[in-house]
């Protein structure tokens, strides 16, 4: 089997719904979403406007679901889609674009263009039209269990590390836990100091929790790359072990898509309501500050802003929690012109990180959060997703810029109030 | 205000044509003082509303001079209040209006004896003293 | 064809093709979108649905401040020639009349001089969209055939209503023929084209809304 | 006129107008107040006056040929009841009316006669008037003294020097071109091509233009300057709307909505009543009816539009011109129901091709990835 593009545009005409065709049935061309979007401000390249990178889906559903699309199909009129034509969109369908979603929060029409470039890259991926480094992403993910092929005794062997550190219990694969934590390979290998945050607050909490050696990784590559099938295929395994060890809630971590893929995506992909609830990190936190169980004793005395993952924030309506977290343990927080729902993307999101060749332009974009934090000039930035933080180390490296990248639960961890 | 015989009103808002008609007389005026050169304003040549031709001559007034004409009907030829601005009413034999002119002159020329009518004129009272028909001998 | 008889047609058969059209378009596209239908989520919910759509329908028509600051004149001058057509469309005292005969019920219009005025303006804000159209990198990039032809299917009816309005060249009886043919030419090229907007765009932001609602996000 | 039409051998007075006037004892005054009154009527400004006066003493007494075909006799009504001032006699007595079959005394074999003597006598210098459309369905339709309508037509075009269209039957077919038009009736201007028509049209034409235009004829020798659709500028050039004194209600929006509600009584606009004012042009705004006393507007009811052409089949007299001439409501509900089943079928059609391509559609694994 393969890819080919019959697939592609089969795959087109399944991803088109009513609201597809309400939205490309309202874009006047109006060129606001262009504004919105970092890769067409800090290129100024109008390839790079968002509803242009719709544009495949856009002449499937032209042709196939109008009245006047089908009579011109019928006289050849109808724009092709080929091999040629997706090969050209690639670059702008996947380098261009993380799926951040200001554009759909500033379409005058009300578009949600994001969400039309996600079903693009449906098509896109079907018809063998996604990047070499996210095909590959997303191997490693299916074959090993996770994209940059982390596996269990790698995960093992840093539980071990943050016990023997912190001298505290991480649960593996107890049964009828509160929580089950997820993790970012991101996580497990660049910032461990994650799991012993999240082991220190839940032992001070007095919260049951658990990690699953079968099913730990929270990414899934199939979101990114545009490939439904293999995203269900990702989150059942969550699914699965959450419920065979009938856990209340599985935790989505510090990580922006795994958050989409499992919590508003999953069962969708999965085609099943969960019998378990799905919480960002964050809001678990949030809640365990407002039953009292998290406790501070000291606050930081810098200066510190708040970078929202977009996929955290305006796509997953994560927003309050993070402030109030902060306010806890700061009282000189800044906010960023833009904060929160309208916040600038990072520009590594939606598998451009993954994506080796989106590399250069990648840190081009950059220049847009750089603008935002010369506004606030912080001493440092809080986030709550691992790739923001890698992409804003990268990027602060890339102009000269020394802020240190904090993550909102390990800062939180710091403050801990021993009892 | 309201002349028509029908039932309906003619407020006060059926007066636009009122002023800009008297500006152009004004106008006129001045031009007859500055250079001698006179104007005729044709009244049947403007959309007037009913009651508008009422206001026009009741501001116009009537002035010193009142002269009456018997040529092919009636007509009635006064100075208005203003010197100089003169209202012209030609009628025909049943006394309906014919046609009615606001000139701006110093005398209008129909009150002036015509040229021919002084040469019949003339004709006519040499015929007449010749013949002895002026009737004078026999008073 | 005599003008009256070139009226005549335009205010008869000529609607009556132009509303069939019209109509019928825009039902089949309404359905033909609708009955598409969307899967039903089955993520457990952090928001409503129906009024978050709702509450985009109405908030979407005021952009957020930044993108106001970066395209400040796009916006303005969509919002003028938009208003501009509204108030045109639907104050003037001879286009509520025609809706009073379809509808059946009328209101109060604005006076000639201030319509005629709002046509003056709707005029110049229409043609300098053209102007940012052509000039506007992003929107130059985007324009296609369509978005041309709508643009001069929306002025032309407005620029022979003022003609038609002030007399200007030709007997009143050929520019009201014109402005109503200009008119049904508008409406027959409606439903096919971008300027069905006007009535998709309330379902655009419905499911926009609807969408961000249901993660607790307010679009 | 009636001393003419008296005289039984159609011959005309000859001379020019200023001897006619002189030897009836007119003094020069009453000219000059002729000369006035008959500029105002040509809708000429007062400072053309002394021009006139030239040109009227000097002025040939044409001879006239009246032909009526198709009409109600309305528009010699119009003409005949025209304020019978010594003013307007003037103005017929410096015409030689040889043949009116309505007004001459005269009758069958002698008025057919007179009006072919005169013909004859003035071939190529005469004026020929015509009111009344032609019928072309059948000639039976309209006769005089058995000659069909288009045959008198056409032979007494032959040596007009221009004709004069009077009414909106001989300029635009009128009523009796009226849809479904029974009779196949036309205007004058669809038969005669090679001859100069001046059209005057209204149903009837206010009096003061038909003399007013034969006024100018007689003054100036020449037609006067036409419209596009052959109409003198000088009294059809502005629009009713245009002139009427009821426009300021229009632009300031104040509308009669019915006959008898306070709109109607404070003399607002009577668009909404179906005024044709705005697409009809005529000189009723200034010339008004009834020797200047008032005009339908005046009088409180909308122009029916009578000088233009088909307005009988304008879709109505009292529906507004912006409104459609036919039910929009009832086209737009059969629409939007056979739309809705139409858009169905096209709903049923789109789910069953998203449907197949489900059914086509193989679950995607990482083998699928890329194309052979």
């Amino acid at each position: 089997m393969s890819a080919s593009i019959e697939k592609g545009i089969n795959a087109l005409k399944r991803e088109v719904d009513s609201t597809v065709a309400a939205f490309f049935s309202s874009c006047v061309h109006c060129g606001l979403c262009a504004e919105a979007c970092l890769f067409y401000t800090e290129t100024g390249d109008p390839k790079r406007t968002p509803i242009n990178k719709t544009e495949p889906l856009r002449r499937i559903w032209k042709s196939e679901f109008t009245l006047m699309g089908r009579v011109g199909k019928i006289l050849g009129l109808s724009k092709k889609v080929d091999d040629k034509f997706l090969e050209e969109w690639q670059e702008l369908v996947y380098d261009s674009c993380t799926m951040c979603g200001r554009c759909s929060m500033v379409c005058p029409v009300g578009n949600d263009i994001a969400l039309m470039i996600r079903k693009t890259r449906e098509g896109m991926a079907a018809a063998g039209q996604a990047p070499e480094g996210l095909i590959g992403a997303t191997n490693r993910s299916v074959t090993i269990g996770s994209p940059m092929g982390v596996k269990w005794p790698a995960l093992k062997a840093q539980i071990k590390h943050v016990e023997e550190d912190s001298g505290l219990k991480v649960p593996v694969d107890v049964e009828d836990v509160e929580y089950m934590l997820l993790l970012s390979s991101m996580e497990i290998m660049n910032f461990p100091e994650f799991i012993e945050a999240v082991a220190k607050i839940f032992e001070k909490a007095g919260a049951t929790w658990t990690i699953s050696s079968e099913a730990f990784e929270a990414t899934n590559s199939g979101i990114q790359i545009g490939v439904s099938d293999i995203a269900a295929v990702l989150v059942q395994r969550i699914v699965d072990v959450a419920d065979k060890l009938r856990v209340k809630t599985v935790i989505s971590p510090e990580c922006g898509h795994a958050y989409t893929a499992i919590r508003w995506d999953g069962p969708n992909l999965v085609g099943k309501a969960f019998n378990f609830k799905v919480r960002h990190i964050l809001e678990v936190l949030d809640d365990l500050s407002k039953e009292g169980r998290l406790k501070m004793s000291s606050k930081e005395s810098q200066r510190l802003t708040y970078h929202d993952p977009c996929q955290i924030a305006r796509r997953g309506g994560v927003i309050d929690e993070p402030r109030s977290l902060i306010n806890m343990i700061s009282d000189n927080f800044v906010e960023m012109p833009d904060a929160g729902k309208m916040n600038w993307c990072c520009g590594a999101g939606g598998g451009v990180s993954a994506n080796e060749r989106a590399d250069e332009i990648r840190l081009k974009v950059f220049e847009r959060k750089k603008a935002q934090l010369d506004e606030v000039k912080p001493d440092a930035i809080i986030s709550a997703c691992s790739n923001c933080r890698i992409h804003l180390e990268d990027g602060l490296e890339e102009y000269n810029m020394d802020i240190p990248l904090l993550s909102l639960t390990e800062t939180l961890a710091e403050h801990l109030a021993e009892d | 205000m309201n002349t028509s015989p029908f039932n309906i009103h003619t407020g006060s808002e059926l007066t636009w044509n009122v002023q800009p008609l008297l500006f152009e007389v004004r106008h006129a005026l001045e031009e007859l003082l500055d250079s001698g050169e006179t104007s005729i304003i044709d009244l049947r040549s403007i959309p007037l509303a009913p009651g508008e031709e009422e206001t026009i001559l009741k501001t116009l007034g009537q002035g010193e001079v009142h002269a009456r004409l018997s040529a092919l009907g009636p007509s009635e030829i006064y100075e208005t209040r203003y010197a100089g601005v003169w209202l012209i009413t030609h009628y025909n034999e049943e006394q309906a209006i014919v046609s009615r002119f606001i000139e701006i002159t110093k005398i209008p020329d129909i009150l002036k004896s015509q040229q021919e009518d002084m040469s019949s004129a003339l004709a006519e009272l040499t015929q007449a003293l010749e013949s002895q028909e002026l009737g004078i001998q026999d008073t | 064809m005599t003008e009256i008889e070139l009226l005549s047609w335009a205010r008869g058969p000529g609607l009556q093709i132009a509303t069939i059209i019209f109509v019928a378009g825009v039902v089949i596209r309404i359905f033909e979108i609708l009955l598409l239908g969307r899967k039903a989520n089955l993520a457990e919910s952090k928001g409503p649905e129906m009024s978050s759509g709702l509450r985009t329908v109405i908030t979407r028509t005021l952009p957020d401040r930044t993108t106001f600051k970066r395209s400040s004149v796009t916006i303005v001058l969509g919002y003028i020639f938009h208003i501009g057509l509204f108030i045109v469309c639907f104050l003037s005292a001879p286009h509520i009349l025609f809706l009073r005969d379809i509808i059946g019920f009328g209101w109060p219009s604005l006076p000639t001089q201030v319509i005629d005025a709002v046509a003056v303006v709707t005029i110049i804000a229409l043609l300098a969209t053209l102007v940012n159209r052509l000039t506007n990198k992003v929107m130059r990039y985007l324009t296609n055939f369509e978005d041309l032809l709508t643009w001069f299917l929306t002025f032309l009816p407005l620029v022979t209503g003022y003609i038609a309005f002030h007399r200007i060249g030709m007997t009143a009886p050929t520019l009201l023929a014109v402005h109503i043919l200009s008119v049904e030419l508008l409406l027959v090229v409606f439903p096919f084209t971008k300027l069905m907007h006007a009535f998709t765009l309330f379902i655009a932001r419905w499911y926009n809304g609807a969408i961000s609602g249901y993660r607790g996000v307010a679009s | 006129m009636k001393k003419d039409l008296s005289k039984k051998d159609g011959t005309s007075e000859k001379g020019t107008l200023g001897e006619v006037l002189e030897s009836r004892g007119v003094s020069r005054r009453s000219f000059m107040k002729f000369c006035a009154t008959t500029a105002s009527m040509m809708a000429l400004p007062p400072v053309m006056i002394p021009m006139i006066a030239k040109a009227l003493e000097n002025a040939r007494r044409p001879s006239v040929i009246w032909l009526s075909f198709q009409e109600c006799t309305g528009c010699t009504e119009s003409l005949t009841r025209a304020h019978t001032s010594s003013i307007e006699s003037l103005i017929f007595d410096s015409i030689s009316l040889d043949y009116h079959h309505t007004l001459q005394a005269a009758a069958g074999t002698a008025a057919e006669a007179a009006r072919e003597a005169a013909m004859e006598e003035n071939f190529g210098n005469y004026l020929l008037v015509v009111d009344g459309s032609i019928p072309l369905g059948n000639p039976g339709y309209s006769t005089i003294a058995g000659i069909s309508n288009l045959e008198m037509l056409t032979e007494s075009a032959k040596g007009a020097a221009a004709i004069i269209a009077v009414g909106t039957c001989a300029t635009y077919g009128g009523i009796p071109h009226a849809n479904p038009n029974p009779t196949g009736a036309v205007s004058v201007k669809d038969i005669i091509t090679d001859k100069p028509i001046i059209n005057v049209p209204g149903c009837p034409p206010i009096p003061v233009v038909i003399t007013g235009v034969l006024a100018h004829y007689l003054t100036f020798g020449s037609l006067p300057e036409l419209d596009h659709i052959g109409r003198p500028k000088a009294f059809y050039g502005q629009s009713i709307h245009d002139r009427c004194y009821r426009r300021p209600f229009y632009d300031k929006g104040k509308f009669a909505e019915t006959f008898d509600d306070e709109g109607a009584r404070k003399g607002w606009c009577l668009f909404k009543l179906g005024c044709k004012g705005p697409t009809t042009y005529n000189a009723c705004a200034t010339t008004k009816w009834n020797g200047g006393f008032s005009w339908p507007i005046e009088a409180g009811h909308p122009c029916l539009g009578c000088s233009e052409p088909d307005f009988w089949d304008g879709g109505g007299f009292y529906k507004a011109l912006s409104m459609p001439t036919e039910n929009l409501s009832q086209t737009a509900v059969y629409a939007a129901a056979g739309a809705a089943a139409a858009g169905a079928a096209i709903g049923a059609l789109n789910r069953g091709k998203k449907n197949a391509s489900n059914k086509i559609h193989i679950k995607t694994t990482i083998d699928d990835l890329r194309k052979d």
